[in-house]
């Protein structure tokens, strides 16, 4: 690899990459050259190893086998294949989000030190709308029954999983009609996993069809239900100012890194980095102070709440431990590449890993339970403070670049002046066009940042405003469109708007699993003009999407009438059907649909042009 | 001067080579597009299935001299002085099939192609890929293959390699057997399946 | 294909494959042969389509890429992709359960006509187990609480799956060290799908771990469920006569054959096929009576309760057809070929697919539901009848094989004289020196029903006792071991206690989800013995598998102590350190591990040596 090689749009990026080829680092990009040519009977969703007959492939030029042993053709084996990308997925938010109301569970017995209920407000809304018997409890013992009651949603004594009641009547009569409404969270995954055995369903619609119902039992469940939880307990997010990219590492202090989702184990770190204790130790080893920031969502968690840096997305987490300067990352789960615990084995660094789910190579395991996540956070710190003293070279490669981060649907409205309204007059007057959730990860087939910040940049300027969450976030907040001057880069009626009320154009909504907020914010939307959410000039983007979840998190937003952008193909070209299906068939279906393109520049046209089809047919510009 | 080189002992039966070298025959280069051109592009080198079960790349050799040239009564067959390639013009084929008759290895095969006249089905066999090779890539088929069953090298300096792999396998007290544990299992398992298959059926 | 090739060591099987070549039928073996070779990375586990940084493949020979685009290497690849075999096993069998729980909260409601309590003592058994409060409840009120105590078992409030608590004492605290006891049961295989999202667990060991308790949740929970609640709803099953093959089609009666795996649809279409008024119809139409049939579970199931005949195993499933005497094939789900369709489609064959989770192509859809499914049997039936008059051809290859099924544990212990005293005694004494569950399906790869009879002849010749289930056991009823005059194959200690019992040497245990039988007689032994599971002269054998079922089934019976024989290797070649764990390593962790042979031959020295050295182990030969 030639070191000068640009992998990426941002500086940080692409000096780090350099300083990787020099230091002999093998990366994310190495690796996938070694893999070219991929496999194109995986790649185009051919190849089925569900059952020992096989392992099976589809000949795409027709003239080898057309069916696997068991007799499934290309549009069963993709549609499988799919589907079971979309129970991954959403177990993966799904099982983050139980871990979270775990967490409230043990904090209503009182055997979570260290975790508490923080807001007060949002544990009473969410018992209202759980049914939860509020009367004459306390906090802590709504917080138990609240939890049960969430528990109950990833049972299978329900006819639809508790939130649904979010989404806009007309969805719910839709979703009602196409059979499609979540019944339990961890059901629908099972039953997903359960057709696609083989013998099983053997009708790629009726598969697809469940893989709908599936991705929703993920949005309006697993996901909500992580965001929600995660709100009571450690804060509802509202704006404050932040800093983005590798230069928020610091050379004088002890740079701690966490990497994963869940905030169960980054809140307690962050406390612990805020201790006294641990900062006074800090500066008798010489350093300034204890530097925490995020890589990926849990940095992103606490970027919400905490306005705590992040130095970077997922294609940097190996480029930011390149820097020499981290002295400890802690990690949870998911987006962590098993890579990384031998990159950071040629550095200082120390590697941690916390969850009973997830070890990693080259890593130390140190488990965080609520009973011990306080001590535990403590201890780790600590270790990562006298680690300060071993640094060898450090490099960070560029300053840091300023954002804004920490918009809740609840500090939204809020910085509207309490209500919808002015955003919807905004958008009915044609200041605001409409809007675009722009979320996901990177994927090293696509030059890094690339899509997310091409797509932000030419929304804005067409007056669309962009909420991203995940990876994108930061891709967005290093590009500058984080601050209120970023306004300077919208189209003049965004900026009217943006300057009126003191926003960026492009706003943190947060994780991957925040995604909800969005379904949370376009059914209030839809609410308020009594429509449903299809109906509605928003559309959501997955420019540079590589994981299960980002499709799970594609399809619940497609099924719930949120037309949806994707950069990367996902593994369906060897099947006309299902191609045609998602893209086009869905439309009839849910009111919403895919479009897959690569370049984001023609991606924004695409997105343009579909909100003004919206926009038309509510009649907003007649 | 390099060629692709078959190391068939390396196949694992994958066919990704087949699938490799039907793309860069396409017209589009995007295996999706170029499953949906008309006619479809195919693939020059087959992979097929041993006693039991195992893969096996079968590719033209580009024999010298080669039978199929020396079958051919059109001259449609001919080859190319620069790299030595076996090559058939499409506009003199006449679907004889005497090629294929006279070829020891089974490479030919006969149907439509994006190089040929619509409408006529016509003999059609690897090429090397020389119009990659002139643009400094390599062979589709080499390309595609990571397990090394399919590598481009210069012959010399492969052979050697060869006999260097073969005089350490037949001198004793050899630290790295010649075929990795992993795979080793994976091969016994298939042929004690076709002993099994052969037992069953003998009685 | 030549049509005078012996697919199978069936007569059947190699008359019909024989008129199948004939009638251009395309059958199994035909897209085997057209699959090969089969695709070596996929076989030997070592390609990766979790994420679309890749797909990904590992050098198996070591010179191309050894680790994915996200880091991971074969070890980590080939347990991902392993687990999330046990994932789909573990998920289909228990969203059956889920199914007959569904069925049983119905009959409680009185919501599900034609359903009934069939077995008032087994109700009260399991609701005792599940601490149902029974007093003064009415046989209804008892089954409504206990389905919404199951249900429970699916979710994520308990500890563990309430069932677990029939493991022996020893067992239990062995799960409970290891940290493997289940919890929920689709919680396990929601945890099991997140683990294996790229950058959650990447340690093949951790991963290998959660699979064993994934599996146990299977196999103690949805399972065990699943049988126990059709036992309550169709009667625990007793020893009675039936005929096995395909000559147990009927060429002057209508004949129907159930497919699948849910008696949910069978019981119900066996009861239409016994009304007064279709029997009318069919001798109105010329018929001498209406023959119900399976293949596949479903059968099984019929066969345990109503000693209804089965007509062949799963790769008899297409070559039933071909006989031409099939008026109707009713499927509901699992193993049921998406191929039989179009076979059926060159007879006159009417092919009606069932459930809401599976369709099928070439197959018209009639869903059953509790509400519905009594009447849509008899509308069923009907039209299969008013078929037998569009018949053309028939071909019936054999004469039928006369068997004995149905063995429930409960009619074990009732033929040893309400004891298990008897069968300890024999073993103890060496009459028997163990028994040997064989279980699973067949695979093209091997010739069909070969690995099944080869070693079951072996090992009851070795005086031991075998039980099998699923499609083995078809294949040894037609071998005719399941004659009470089969005690003459055995060997003499065997031979003496099936004589004196008057019991075959192969005692029919019931459908795959009935392996719990297996699990929950081998506890009793173990209890009675007042040892674990793992010190007990018995194992399990899958010489013929091919389904994830299968595996989960082979996973949940080495974690509880059982090992266990599989004949097709599972795709995991590709990395030595799993093979190890699984075949050595593991019987430090449960005291059992796999053995992977496919010859049946040297699969019988395998276990009887296996069960020689634990009745040393016992001390009982000393
Ligand atoms: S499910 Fe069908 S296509 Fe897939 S591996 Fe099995 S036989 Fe092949
Ligand atoms: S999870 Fe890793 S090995 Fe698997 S496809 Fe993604 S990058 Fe490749
Ligand atoms: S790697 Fe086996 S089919 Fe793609
Ligand atoms: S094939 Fe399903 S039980 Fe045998
Ligand atoms: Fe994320
Ligand atoms: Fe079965």
């Amino acid at each position: 690899f030639d070191p000068k090689a640009e992998i990426s749009v941002t500086q940080d990026g692409n000096r780090l990459f350099e300083k990787a080829v020099k230091d002999n680092i093998e990366t994310v990009w190495h690796r996938h050259e070694a893999q070219q040519p991929q496999c194109g009977f995986c790649d185009m969703g051919l190849s089925c190893r569900i059952c020992i007959m096989g392992p099976c492939r589809v000949d795409p030029f027709g003239e080898g086998p057309q069916t696997g042993v068991c007799g499934a053709d290309a549009d069963i084996i993709v549609a499988r294949n799919l589907c079971r990308m979309i129970a991954a997925g959403a177990a993966s938010h799904s099982d983050h989000g139980r871990d979270l109301v775990e967490v409230l569970e043990s904090v209503s017995k009182g055997t979570a030190p260290g975790y508490k209920i923080r807001d007060e407000d949002k544990l009473r809304q969410l018992a209202g709308e759980y049914g939860v018997d509020m009367e004459g409890k306390d906090v802590l013992a709504i917080a138990g029954d609240l939890a049960r009651a969430m528990m109950e949603d990833y049972g299978m004594r329900q006819k639809a999983v508790t939130l649904v009641s979010r989404a806009p009547e007309k969805r719910r009569e839709l979703w009602d009609k196409v059979g499609i409404t979540p019944r339990g969270i961890d059901r629908e995954t099972s039953e997903m996993m359960h057709r696609t055995h083989m013998g099983v369903d053997n009708d790629w619609q009726s598969l697809l069809v469940q893989g709908l119902r599936n991705a929703l039992s993920d949005g309006w469940g697993g996901s909500m239900i992580a965001t929600e939880v995660s709100d009571i307990l450690f804060g509802v997010p509202a704006p404050k100012p932040t800093m983005v990219n590798a230069g928020v590492l610091k050379k004088d202090q002890v740079n701690i890194v966490v990497h994963g989702h869940n905030p169960v184990v980054s809140e307690m770190v962050s406390k612990a980095c805020m201790s006294e204790e641990m900062l006074d130790l800090a500066k008798a080893k010489g350093a300034f102070g204890i530097n925490l920031a995020g890589v990926c969502c849990t940095g992103n968690e606490l970027l919400m709440r905490r306005g705590i840096a992040m130095a970077g997305n997922h294609l940097m987490t190996e480029l930011i431990l390149t820097t020499g300067a981290v002295d400890m990352m802690i990690v949870d789960y998911q987006c962590i590449m098993p890579s990384i615990g031998k990159v950071a084995s040629c550095y200082h660094t120390r590697m941690v890993s916390t969850s009973d789910k997830a070890k990693f190579p080259g890593m130390e395991h140190h488990e965080f339970h609520p009973e011990n996540a306080e001590k535990k956070a403590m201890a780790l710190v600590k270790t990562a403070v006298e680690n300060f003293t071993n640094r060898k070279e450090v490099m960070i490669p560029v300053e840091p670049q300023e954002a804004v981060g920490g918009f809740s649907v609840e500090t939204i409205i809020q910085a509207l002046g309490g209500t919808a309204e002015p955003l919807i007059d905004a958008i009915k007057a044609g200041k605001i066009r409409g809007a675009v959730g722009i979320v996901g990860c990177n994927n090293p087939k696509i030059k890094h940042d690339h899509g997310h910040v091409t797509l932000t940049r030419k929304l804005i300027e067409k007056d669309i405003l962009v909420v991203d969450t995940g990876c994108v976030s930061v891709a967005n907040a290093k590009a500058g469109f984080k601050l209120a001057s970023a306004a300077d880069m919208a189209g003049p009626g965004l900026k009217e708007i943006c300057k009126a009320l003191g926003i960026p154009p492009v706003l943190h909504l947060g994780s991957c699993v925040d995604n909800v907020r969005i379904l949370v914010l376009v059914s209030a939307l839809a609410n308020a003009l009594g429509v449903d959410i299809s109906d509605l000039p928003v559309a959501g983007s997955a420019p540079e999407w590589y994981s299960e979840k980002a499709v799970t998190i594609g399809v619940y937003c497609v099924a719930s009438g949120i037309t949806t952008h994707l950069g990367p193909m996902p593994p369906i070209t060897g099947s006309l059907n299902v191609v045609n299906l998602l893209t086009r068939g869905l439309t009839d279906v849910v009111g919403a649909g895919f479009a897959v393109e690569p370049d984001p520049e023609k991606a924004a046209l695409f997105l343009i042009n579909h909100i003004e089809e919206k926009r038309k047919g509510l009649g907003l510009d007649s | 001067m390099k060629q692709v080189i078959v190391n068939p002992e390396r196949c694992v039966g994958c066919m990704q080579c087949m699938l490799a070298c039907a793309r860069v025959h396409s017209r589009s280069l995007d295996l999706t597009g170029a499953a949906l051109e008309t006619p479809g592009p195919r693939s020059r080198v087959h992979v097929g299935a041993g006693r039991y079960n195992e893969g096996f790349p079968n590719r033209c050799r580009h024999c010298d001299p080669a039978p199929c040239q020396m079958a051919c009564l059109t001259g449609a067959i001919f080859r190319d002085p620069a790299s030595a390639t076996v090559l058939i013009n499409p506009d003199r084929c006449i679907n004889c099939a005497s090629c294929a008759m006279a070829c020891p290895y089974g490479v030919l095969r006969f149907h439509e192609d994006a190089t040929a006249p619509p409408g006529r089905a016509v003999a059609v066999k690897c090429d090397n890929c020389d119009l990659r090779v002139s643009q400094g890539k390599i062979p589709a088929c080499a390309e595609a293959c990571k397990t090394g069953a399919l590598v481009y090298k210069d012959l010399e300096a492969a052979m050697g390699e060869k006999t260097r792999q073969v005089a350490r396998a037949m001198s004793s007290g050899e630290e790295k057997p010649a075929i990795p544990e992993t795979v080793a299992l994976y091969r016994s398992m298939k042929r004690a399946a076709l002993a099994i298959k052969n037992r069953a059926e003998a009685s």
